[in-house]
């Protein structure tokens, strides 16, 4: 019976791996963003850094619905747009401070997102998570077409077009943060984004974590072991909602506003961009793809016009060739590594790698002269000094050549791997 | 006593073709029941009709005593009813032991609970384990369920239906595609698993009826023409006629 | 009354306009399986390759052209991604589609600039036809209303009649059927998938100059489609029509009521001067085919006239 | 997890290094909509203000120090625009200039206050070029926020101070987009006719739903049976070109009186449909006799520069000669030193004086009431069409003010 027990208890995770596995990412986690205020970083830096907080845990909560639900989302960002407004609506009242509102530290605005979106999740999620794949999509769609139409005719509630600001400097102070320069705020964001990574993740690991994953492979067999799929959707939604206004909370104090547009398809459809990019069958592929979408989508635009489309073409190449993301990528490559098995694969990785550095340098150079062409300034492209015009032979031969041997070779390395 | 499970007048059509006409069937408590029949006698639509997949037209199911014709499939199964499915019905993008950890879960009173770690909840990791070990399966416990060879899937099949402790348990041609070796272990599997409880299952392989069943139900266009036990049934000459024919001279 | 008419007459042009851009999405979807979000810049792309076809020839050979060029791109869509793309379930098709609407709107913006184009209506349709209630009625409306009645016709006429119409009908209630049969579903996918790029193509050429030819239409039409498609039911096109007509009248006579809530629901105890109150049925109206589209899956998930469930 | 860590950690370092400011360039940062939908409006005002810079930096700079423009794209959303105005200072821009959406403008206003309040020693001035909310101005006026264009209530006053001189306008439509800007347009279009022209008869005044109409013509309808002689409307974008583009399907020729019928497209749109019917206010009336050839020759220069627009953002080119002459005036391009020398300050615009009025940081300069037409010297939208003033069409300074209730609060 001994032996029994010890072979049961092979099969968890022993408290080393444990550990190893849950623990020290956490941590390290902690320790990251305890260590980048360190690096002195810029204030734009870390009024960057501070969205990407506030988008990780959106993305984390997305994926609570699209990864680990199997539920398409095209309004998600009705959640996060509520949980935010009541933020901003609490911030006024303790900024008014009188009775219970005045004790209330800005600290915790977050908290009061998460109920805020929490509500409407189970207000909206009652009739939407009856039925889950492409009608439930549609459905959250009309949803975020009539939330967002709501938010332009209730200005006492919404502000109107200008939305409403807050004074996050307003109530009592929080283990001493005043919250007015932004790397006070960083530790704010810090503090929330660390819990809501914790929660998430928490979440993943509860019976109703566990369940709705099971009800996205097989919604069926979940009725017949004693659950309603329909309840633990409705459910997952409510938390889904609740993480996204937590978000909101985030953001009501960093940003000091919302307005309608925060409720809109637009920034669903980009949440629903970054989390998928990042990778929606691991748990870490949301804060990546938040990360990448939140610094391409306030930067990338310093660089080039055509920063949307460069968003647009990594969208569809994600979505035609790498189903598991980013994540998937760097779990890859760290597994083959761990296994040993680099040996084997690096010829054809590095193949891989220069096709895709030739596809890209024909990508860029012809988005590049396409767009300096279409504003017709008479701009040129040019990159390490060569002058690539529209009548160069050069441009059409960097647009095209790069782009056939490119594909070649990737074809070529797939060919090799397939075997 | 009441029967473990009871139809009165049972029948369902789908439009105008008529698949259950009215079965009337009681099973004991501790009984193994075998329902036998010819390919589109409806046997799976009877089970869909007592594990709550389908609505009935009519007629009502009784699950010891209490209606259950009209509940839903999750209400039924926490009534103590577990079914299995013909084709492997399992969550493939999960672990095997994962799979058997959601059969287990709501027996264990985990309804929706989103408060706990799963990984610290004790007694189910151990029924968890338990199982496992009972059909098998311990060794491949955290294989993905997609990577099982197909006899594996057909077992765990059976060990997500007996996970969450169900009195009552419906088996839909669990050996169906199984070697003879397979077979015989799934047998044995299935005569462990239902020891003490009731049993209800389909199955087109006459050795493992014969052999396993107290009792046998034949139906046939919808409707049952005999119940008895296996010798009961391989006298009857109405089911030799209707149906089994010289087959049943071989499984004897 | 005069406005009511006025109403009336735009929303049969408009629902045609949506018929045509939604009855290729309805086969599509019906039969495939895809919710095409791209659908709507199919609609835009034929409206700019409109444009500049009628700039070097006549308005008449983009009317003929346009939609061919479109309905070849959208073959070449679903040859080289969307059929990549199938394997991995309906939720990856559909992100295909929706970073392909992102891609066609960021090119037509390199092509033809982030403004309006000055695309006109042709100097033969460009008069006023009749006069009603003392305003000028153009041509060019007619026009679209002929065009459209003629697609309806052809349409009906190649699904009812032809071999070809009969495999696309069995394959829009059955598409696993189809394969079985022996029939080459990959060309079929194909080919319907660049007849629905077509259709909405054609709905570009026409209703682009009757509207405005900016990199904004397609946004603007997206959603509508959708509502279009769901609301009148899966492999229905008689369906997609009613809901197609429902939701042009709907829109455009809903902007011509004045009355506000407090007007409907004033027993009710809802003043006129409350937030709620205030809201009149024409600044609805936008709202109204959400919220149809939303009542429908849940109440009726089949649509108006579906067959199957969505 | 451990190569997100790495990745974001490099990511962080390279990012610290931050561009320090050089001395000898003032960067001002233009935050606008560069990209999308919204950036035929962003790219040309964008434009103006770089080829205002060039101008300004050829005769030797404000005070001898250059001006550089820095583009930073805000997608149109106000929180986006609040990352690009932290990059804008950390860039060292003490200079803001923005003016696409009251909604990003009030987003803008707000967080340039906190940040003057919470980081003393580093004000940020905000050169506001179109958003038109009087509030701007007026309750919610800012000692840091200075407008360059004239507010929805000014133009209206320019609007309705040619209506009034027309004799034969004795009924007026308005028409909007139900949402505060349109509201607030047809209330202040109702009361000053009013007060100026108390005969004419409001006969219709109507709000529809932003940016979702297809069709205008039941709308267009229920204007000609009104037999309105005017219309009135605040609308933009599509929701004007469309407006406009019904009545002239229906054959309808009179006045539509717009804010923004001048935005690019419109008047490719529209085509000859415009002509007599399209009308706009605006501080800019190129086809005018009476014109600098120095301001025609900068009309042409943006033309053959950006030939995609036309010369529309005249206050980019006011805006920046007001800066250097108030920098030059206080001696110091230090933001305070500047808005203290802007207060009050004149300047010869291309199109006549404009002021900057101390005590709520609004420009007043003359409107004028332009229409479309064939017979121009500087066609728009690569048409044949253009804007000529109309008869009556100059509206004076102080015809167009209007009070303030501005009660400004100045740092010491």
């Amino acid at each position: 019976m001994t032996d029994m027990t010890a072979t049961y208890a092979a099969l968890e995770p022993s408290r080393a791996e444990k550990f190893r596995q849950r623990t020290v990412p956490l941590i390290a986690f902690a320790v990251l963003l305890l260590v980048i205020p360190l690096f002195n970083p810029s204030r734009s830096m870390v009024t960057l850094l501070n969205h990407m907080g506030i988008t990780i845990v959106f993305a984390l909560s997305y994926n609570m619905l699209l990864g680990r639900a199997g539920l398409l989302s095209f309004g998600h960002a009705v959640y996060m747009g509520l949980g935010g407004y009541f933020a901003v609506h609490v911030m006024n009242w303790v900024a008014d401070g009188s009775g219970f509102w005045g004790a209330v530290p800005v600290f915790t605005m977050p908290a009061f997102g998460f109920g805020a979106g929490a509500l409407a999740g189970a207000v909206i999620g009652w009739p939407s998570c009856r039925r889950a794949g492409t009608p439930f999509a549609m459905i959250s769609l009309g949803v975020a077409e009539l939330v967002a139409a709501a938010g332009f005719m209730f200005d006492s509630l919404f502000g109107g077009e200008m939305g409403i600001s807050g004074d996050r400097m307003s109530g009592p102070e929080f283990l001493g943060l005043s919250l007015g320069p932004v790397d006070e705020v960083y530790w704010f964001i810090a503090f929330w984004t660390f819990i809501g990574v914790l929660g998430t993740y928490a979440f993943t690991r509860t019976p109703l974590g566990k369940l709705s994953e099971a009800t996205r492979d097989n919604p069926e067999r979940v009725e017949f072991v004693g659950y309603s799929p329909q309840r633990v959707r409705y459910l997952v939604f409510i938390f889904a909602g609740a993480f996204a206004g937590m978000a909101g909370g985030m953001s009501a104090v960093q940003d000091e506003i919302f307005t309608p547009e925060n409720l809109s398809l637009i920034p669903s459809g980009a949440i629903l961009i970054a989390t998928y990019v990042g990778g929606i069958r691991y748990f870490t592929g949301p804060i990546m793809g938040a990360i990448i979408m939140t610094y391409m989508g306030s930067n990338l635009s310093d660089y080039t016009a055509g920063w949307l489309l460069y968003l647009g073409l990594m969208f569809v190449g994600v979505v035609m060739f790498l189903p598991n993301g980013i994540a998937g990528i760097v779990y890859g490559t760290t597994d083959t590594i761990r296994a040993g098995r680099l040996g084997e694969v690096w010829q054809s990785w590095l193949i891989r790698l220069a096709g895709l550095v030739l596809i890209a340098t024909s990508v860029i150079t012809i988005v590049e002269v396409a767009f300096r062409w279409s504003e017709g300034y008479g701009e040129v492209f040019e990159p390490f000094g060569l002058h690539l015009d529209t009548t160069n032979l050069l441009t059409w031969v960097l647009g095209v050549v790069p782009l056939v041997l490119g594909v070649l070779l990737v074809l070529k390395s797939a060919k090799g791997e397939s075997k | 006593m009441t029967p473990a499970l009871e139809l009165t007048d049972l029948r369902k059509s789908f439009g105008p073709a008529k698949i259950i006409q009215g079965v009337d069937l009681s099973v004991g408590k501790g009984e193994r029941h075998a329902i036998i029949g010819p390919n589109g006698a409806g046997k799976s639509t009877l089970f869909n009709l007592i594990s709550g997949r389908f609505m009935p037209s009519s007629g009502e199911v009784r699950l010891g005593g209490e209606l259950i014709s009209g509940k839903k499939p999750y209400q039924i199964n926490r009534m103590g009813l577990s079914r299995s499915f013909q084709v492997s019905n399992i969550f493939t993008n999960m672990t095997v032991r994962e799979n058997v950890r959601c059969g287990v879960l709501y027996s264990m009173g985990y309804g929706y609970s989103f408060w706990r770690n799963i990984g610290n909840l004790k007694e189910v990791s151990e029924k968890t384990a338990h199982i496992l070990d009972e059909v098998g399966l311990l060794e491949k416990a955290n294989l993905p369920a997609a990577l099982l060879p197909y006899a594996d899937q057909r077992t765990l099949e059976i060990a997500i239906t007996i996970a969450g402790g169900a009195d009552v348990i419906l088996l839909d041609e669990p050996t169906a595609g199984m070697s003879h070796s397979e077979t015989d272990r799934a047998v044995a599997l299935i005569e462990k698993a239902s020891k003490g409880k009731t049993l209800l299952i389909v199955e087109h392989d006459m050795g493992v009826v014969f052999n396993l069943a107290d009792r046998i139900s034949v139906l046939v266009y919808g409707e049952i023409i005999a119940t008895g036990t296996p010798e009961e049934i391989r006298g009857d000459a109405k089911v030799r006629e209707a149906y089994l024919g010289e087959e049943a001279e071989d499984a004897a | 009354m005069e406005t009511l008419v006025f109403a009336l007459l735009n929303g049969v042009i408009y629902g045609l306009l949506l018929f045509m851009l939604s009855s290729g999405l309805t086969l599509i979807f019906s039969m495939m399986g895809v919710l095409n979000f791209a659908h709507a810049s199919f609609y835009m792309l034929g409206a700019y390759l409109a444009f500049t076809i009628m700039e070097g020839t006549s308005f008449w050979i983009a009317l003929f052209l346009a939609p061919v060029l479109v309905g070849l791109v959208g073959m070449v869509v679903e040859r080289y991604g969307l059929r990549r793309v199938h394997a991995q379930g309906h939720v990856a098709e559909l992100l295909f589609t929706f970073g392909l609407a992102y891609l066609i709107d960021e090119v037509v913006k390199i092509f033809w600039g982030r403004t309006a184009v000055n695309y006109r209506v042709p100097e033969l349709l460009d008069f006023p036809l009749f006069t009603l209630y003392g305003a000028q009625y153009p041509a060019y409306r007619i026009f679209i209303l002929f065009v459209a009645a003629f697609m309806l016709v052809a349409l009906w006429y190649l699904l009812k009649r032809t071999r070809a119409g009969l495999i696309i009908q069995a394959a829009l209630t059955h598409p696993h059927m189809v394969g079985s049969l022996g029939h080459n579903v990959p060309l079929i996918f194909m080919s319907v998938f660049g007849v629905g790029c077509a259709l909405a193509g054609l709905a570009g050429v026409i209703g682009g100059n009757y509207f405005v030819t900016d990199p904004a239409m397609a946004v603007q039409m997206g959603p509508i489609v959708f509502v279009v498609v769901v609301v009148g039911g899966l492999g229905s096109l008689e369906g997609a029509f009613v809901a197609a007509m429902l939701i042009g009248l709907l829109q455009t006579s809903a902007i011509s009521i004045n009355a506000s809530l407090a007007d409907i629901f004033g027993f009710l105890g809802l003043g006129p001067h409350t937030e709620v109150g205030e809201i009149t049925i024409a600044s609805m109206a936008p709202m109204l085919p959400f919220l149809l589209l939303v009542l429908i899956l849940m109440i009726r998930p089949r649509g108006l006239m579906g067959e199957r469930e969505v | 997890m451990k190569s997100t860590v790495k990745a974001a950690l490099a990511a962080a370092v390279s990012l610290c290094a931050v561009t320090a400011a050089q001395a000898d360039t003032i960067k001002m940062a233009f935050i606008d909509p560069l990209s999308g939908a919204m950036a035929s409006s962003g790219e040309p005002a964008y434009q103006s203000f770089i080829l205002a810079a060039e101008h300004i930096n050829a005769n030797g700079g404000v005070n001898g120090n250059e001006i550089e423009i820095l583009g930073l794209d805000n997608k149109i959303s106000p929180k986006e625009s609040l990352v690009q105005l932290q990059k804008a200072i950390d860039q060292g821009a003490r200079y803001i200039l923005q003016g696409n959406g009251s909604s990003v403008a009030s987003a803008i206003i707000d967080a340039v206050n906190k940040h003057n309040q919470r980081n003393p020693g580093e004000e940020v001035l905000f050169f506001n070029y179109a958003a038109v909310t009087p509030a701007f101005t007026n309750e919610a006026c800012s000692f840091w926020h200075f407008r360059f264009d004239a507010h929805a209530d000014m133009k209206m006053n320019g609007i309705t101070d040619w209506v009034a001189k027309r004799d034969d306008i004795k009924k007026v439509y308005l028409i909007g987009q139900d949402y505060v800007f349109g509201e607030a347009v047809a209330a202040a279009a109702e009361s000053q006719l009013a007060e100026k022209r108390p005969d004419i008869e409001i006969v219709g005044n109507e709000l529809h739903p932003l940016a979702k109409v297809k069709d205008f013509t039941p709308y267009v309808q229920k204007i000609i049976s009104s037999e309105a002689d005017a219309v009135i409307t605040g609308n933009w974008g599509q929701d004007m070109t469309l407006l406009v583009k019904a009545a002239a399907d229906a054959g309808q020729e009179i006045p539509y009186l717009t804010f923004y019928g001048g935005s690019s497209g419109a008047v490719a749109t529209l085509g000859e449909g415009a002509v007599g019917t399209l009308f706009q206010v605006s501080e800019l009336a190129a086809n005018q006799e009476g014109i600098s050839d120095e301001q025609n020759a900068l009309v042409a220069e943006y033309k053959e520069r950006f030939p995609d627009y036309d010369y529309y953002y005249h206050r980019a080119f006011v805006t920046l000669e007001m800066f250097d002459a108030a920098a030059e005036k206080a001696g110091s391009i230090d933001p305070i030193d500047v808005a203290y020398a802007l207060e009050g300050l004149s300047v010869e615009g291309g199109y006549g004086t404009a002021t900057m009025r101390a005590e709520d940081h609004q420009v007043q300069q003359p409107l004028f009431i332009t229409t479309v037409s064939p017979d121009v010297t500087f066609p728009v939208d690569n048409t044949d069409l253009g804007w000529a003033l109309v008869e009556g069409g100059v509206i004076s300074a102080e015809a167009a003010m209007e009070p303030t209730t501005c009660e400004m609060e100045r740092p010491e």
